[in-house]
């Protein structure tokens, strides 16, 4: 821990063919509404940079409040306001040519309240030249008839997969729900669908309560949990799908720091999805989680996040031997 | 990294103040540790929640001026009944020695007020004064208690009813031209921001200027609140002219 | 809020015909081991106590680390360490002789890997006393051949419901886990079952990783989360139950202060149960949230727990006349 | 309310000191804000995590004598290797003025060292005695310790090897009969608490004495460690005798 960076580590990783610089993903819903925001995510230290979704007809979204910061996380119900898949186009456009020279990866968001929609939504897109397509069936602010549905049934996100993956041979990435009985049931069915790999999470439904008006916060009663208290959702989502699929995952929900994101891959993530941190770091969050990141990764010994990536898992299988320095204590077993 | 939960508090309203027929104050009970410039989102439950400049601290104070619903929402609000309170947000004014004038239009003049006693008291000997500028007399803001901080103002309406008849920006060119300030805080209109930022890099001096925007979550998320590749709640509302021209 | 306590509410409420002195009722696993931790809990301010979950033969539970704090909340997997159904029956006979002279109601607690292990464990413990049975469908710690598929299932928590009440007319509680897509339809079953009220929430599936060791850092890998981190999940739960059932419902998940209590009442619970709070709060929990919650009422004018029970509610149908002092502003509607 | 995350931290071993043939003291990188008496749960990956008396805070030091599985995979830790811990917990020895008679037995004496030299610094005018029981003459801990921070230190072995033959508690008996001590702190075995706890009754001293039980927690929820009606990780491990008579 305290060793001084003896030589950096190889932070990239490869989603899907596509080369991160660093394993840090904007998230979807978070700066993602303008070329000029994903690119200056890109150029603070992002390997790849989400835009916001997009549906096929504009939305305006929900009332205000939408977001509020609850002491252990946030909570949203911006019930998704985006210009719509046409306007979404120029944006796409435009900050695909900003991102290129940087070499961070575009990756478009999509929602849409049919397979059929996504699908019409995913071969618009796949023209405007994002390296992947992210489709957000886990949207949880937008009533039955939309969104959640999808990601709440391994055969309706199985469906919606299969369709885009017709009509575009981009990377698709489904992202998934923690709200559900069994993600790592939904995971595989997404898989065999021909998904590419895996966002996992979206935000955790709740909702807050004003004592003294005795009102629901969010002007649409129920929101979306995410930073901090997001956390072991995550990591346990994440080691889930891990344990049944082998396509890459990115690891999403509650990532403040370089730990957090080590315990992120850790759990099987391949890239680390980074949102609320831009609340609780400030602008600079990327830089901070990157720097963080390298600093622990040196001081570590370690040369790439490969050493890093499932280490929950070597670990219960102790025989396997690891490239790590040996971690004190764990392989003692118990004959000490 | 734990900045605690930034949540709606409930403050009791002490005080209802008409500043003039379309613009109230409210002072609330207890107060906010924050820097003038910054804002706050108010919320009235079942009706909306909306940005408002910090017009005071300690008691905390807002300034609304009535446009739709909600300013009237606020405005219809009575001493003993509760306004909601999230935030504080944003970046503020610099509190800097220099020579400092404020320019203000409307409402604007709120958060300047606040800035001006924060002034007095950091950088002491550093000359404040004030330009403030409306439609008309009944529609300036804040006189009194600029006043009262020992700071000069010059005023401007439109119509000529009281001060200097024409913009504040005239004022401002003509302040300015004396070569006696090194900083300009202004808050008001988008027109007249445009204007003071244009005369201050005439005049080269130091300005920043109080943004609006549209704002949804308040805390650097959303996106909602972009205005030439800034977010205003969170490199705003107060951005420094120097730097990115604007 | 700050005015002085005028006239001291009248604190008790009525779960499927028994009065609880209090609202506050010790959730199961915390100090419910023994009669006199659970005597602790109703001397300090609990209205009602809940025994520890039994199972029909006694289970050691899984190796520590067993519960861990993790800065915005607990996590535990106990794996549900209990002597037995029957050397409970000699807890719960001498429990309920302490608890009768206080008028605090118990709780028994049981879970078993069938339905017909439910029934018979319901029973039995009915014979020794106590006030209600809770039947935990929920615990997460157990794996798939146990617990958890009972509340993941609106059958198989209907047809636990259905074994036990044929079995006894003691109330039934039964417990509810969030980790479902839709706890307002296993409610709904479980109501229609016969079950006579609702206990809601269990904790949420997490995992914690220790980034150093790369280790899980619970022996059991994954856990349950409770404390503050589950708290806007948990009004989330209640609030969609309450929208579909109405038997009573014991509000529990986060609930550490008074103002918490609050807020699980105004989204629908009639009593509020309260677990991770003696870890936060420490021993004097109960008495600290019932004197908070006392001083609450009276500040606020309220005579009753009816004052606040569902208000958000309330609210949103705002023509609904409700007897709480007007609160400032949200009646004002839009039109200014 | 907010205690901040207690989950595990990792500390490196700076010293492992061989105190006696089954003793090894584990001396850490770091320190823990904490009072002697309290305890933390020390994990190993994949092998266990139980309690261990705090025997020195800063830095942060443990005294683990082996008894089985868990106990000897502390000590086969080496400098440089990392040991994890969780804590501190419990309630501690109260530091108050009067003279003190610390008794300890086995690893007991690690945290009697731990509070001999807070009260030094907490109360430098009680004067304060330690008595020291063990089988045979090697397995006595922290007499050195003791000696160097002045405190008398009166030994007994079992087998007669070193200081007085017999039970430390003949060594209490005969120090409380002076009628010098207003106190008492004692931990060790628990026949040995049981015996002290009736000479100090006897005595009509205050006594405090530190029990073991089995934990699983360790934070005061699971009941696991439930002794005579007390959480001994939350109202223990430090039990006041006076108040209950145990
Ligand atoms: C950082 C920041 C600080 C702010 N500080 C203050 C403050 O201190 N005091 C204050 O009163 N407000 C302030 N505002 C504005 C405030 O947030 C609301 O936008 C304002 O109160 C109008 O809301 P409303 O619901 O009353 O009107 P709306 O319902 O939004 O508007 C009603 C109608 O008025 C029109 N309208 C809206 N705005 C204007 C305008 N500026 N001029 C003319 N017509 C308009 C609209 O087109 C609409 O048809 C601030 C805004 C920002 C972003
Ligand atoms: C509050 C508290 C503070 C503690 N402080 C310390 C401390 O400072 N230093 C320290 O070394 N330990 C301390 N302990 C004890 C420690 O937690 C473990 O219980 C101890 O290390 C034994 O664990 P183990 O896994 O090595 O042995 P186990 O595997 O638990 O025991 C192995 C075998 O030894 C037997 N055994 C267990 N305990 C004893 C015993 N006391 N005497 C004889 N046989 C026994 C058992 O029956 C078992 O068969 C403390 C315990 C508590 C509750
Ligand atoms: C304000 C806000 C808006 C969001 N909007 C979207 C969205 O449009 N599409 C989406 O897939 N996820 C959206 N999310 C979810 C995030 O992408 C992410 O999955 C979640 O916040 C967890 O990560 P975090 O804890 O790092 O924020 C949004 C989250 C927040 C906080
Ligand atoms: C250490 C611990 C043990 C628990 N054991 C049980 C149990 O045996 N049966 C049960 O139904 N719930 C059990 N729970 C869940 C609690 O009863 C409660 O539903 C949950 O902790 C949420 O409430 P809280 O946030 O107030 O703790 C346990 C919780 C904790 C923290
Ligand atoms: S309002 Fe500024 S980013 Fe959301
Ligand atoms: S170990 Fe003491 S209550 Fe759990």
């Amino acid at each position: 821990m305290s060793g001084e960076p003896l030589q950096s580590a190889d932070m990239s990783c490869r989603i899907a063919g596509i080369r991160l610089p660093s394993p840090l993903v904007l998230a979807s819903g978070i700066w993602g509404t303008s070329p000029g925001l994903l690119e200056r995510a890109a150029r603070s230290g992002a390997g790849a940079v989400t835009a916001k979704t997009c549906t096929p007809l504009p939305r305006r979204g929900h009332r205000n409040p939408t977001v509020v910061d609850w002491g252990h996380g946030l909570i949203n119900a911006m019930g998704l306001p985006n210009p719509g898949v046409g306007e979404e186009l120029e944006l796409l456009k435009e900050a695909s040519r900003r991102l290129r020279p940087l070499g961070v990866a575009l990756i478009a968001s999509i929602s849409a309240d049919t397979a059929q929609g996504f699908a019409e939504s995913a071969a618009l897109v796949a023209r405007v030249g994002p390296d992947m397509i992210e489709l957000n069936v886990s949207c949880p602010n937008l009533g039955a008839e939309h969104g959640e549905m999808f990601a709440a049934s391994a055969a309706a996100a199985a469906e919606v997969t299969a369709r885009v993956k017709a009509v575009t041979s981009l990377p698709c990435l489904v992202k998934l729900s923690p709200n559900v009985h069994d993600i790592a049931e939904i995971a595989r069915a997404v898989v065999d669908a021909g998904a590419d790999g895996i966002t996992a999470i979206n935000t955790m439904p709740g909702m807050l309560i004003d004592a003294e008006s005795g009102a629901a916060v969010l002007a649409n009663e129920t929101g979306g949990i995410s930073g901090p208290a997001l956390k072991p959702i995550a990591l346990r989502c994440v080691h889930d799908i891990a344990s049944v699929v082998n396509v890459p995952i990115i690891g999403t929900g509650g990532v403040l720091s370089g730990v957090d994101a080590i315990e992120m891959l850790s759990a099987g993530a391949t890239a680390v999805g980074v949102g609320s941190a831009v609340f609780y770091r400030g602008e600079q969050a990327f830089s901070l989680i990157r720097d963080e990141l390298a600093a622990w990764l040196a001081g570590h010994g370690c040369r790439n996040l490969d050493q890093i990536r499932g280490r929950v898992d070597w670990r219960r299988q102790s025989a396997v031997a690891t490239s790590l320095p040996p971690v004190p204590g764990w392989d003692r077993g118990t004959s000490g | 990294m734990d900045r605690g939960g930034s949540a709606h508090q409930p403050h009791r309203i002490l005080e209802r103040v008409q500043e003039n027929p379309k613009t109230v104050s409210l002072v609330l009970e207890g107060s906010l540790a924050c820097s003038p410039g910054q804002f706050a989102m108010l919320w009235l439950p079942g009706i909306d929640e909306k940005p408002f400049s910090i017009a005071g601290n300690d008691p905390l104070m807002f300034t609304v001026s009535r446009v739709g619903t909600f300013s009237a929402a606020l405005q219809a609000l009575c001493p003993g009944e509760t306004l909601w309170v999230r935030g504080p947000f944003g970046r503020g004014f610099t509190l800097a020695p220099g020579n400092t004038l404020l320019v203000g239009g409307g409402y604007g003049a709120a958060p300047l007020a606040f800035l001006a006693a924060a002034l007095r008291t950091a950088c002491p000997r550093a000359k404040v004064e004030a330009a403030l500028g409306a439609r008309t007399s009944v529609d300036l803001l804040f006189v009194r208690q600029f006043d009262a901080l020992g700071v000069a103002v010059q005023l401007a309406t439109e119509d000529g009813t009281r001060g200097s008849a024409g913009l504040v920006t005239e004022i401002v060119a003509s302040r300015l031209a004396t070569e006696e300030f090194s900083r300009v805080r202004a808050c008001g209109p988008e027109a007249m921001l445009e204007a003071v930022a244009e005369l201050s890099r005439g005049a080269g001096v130091d300005a920043e200027l109080s943004f609006e925007a549209y704002m949804r979550c308040g805390v650097g998320l959303c996106g909602a609140c972009e205005h030439r590749g800034r977010l205003m709640c969170l490199d705003g509302p107060v951005l420094m002219m120097a730097h990115d021209g604007s």
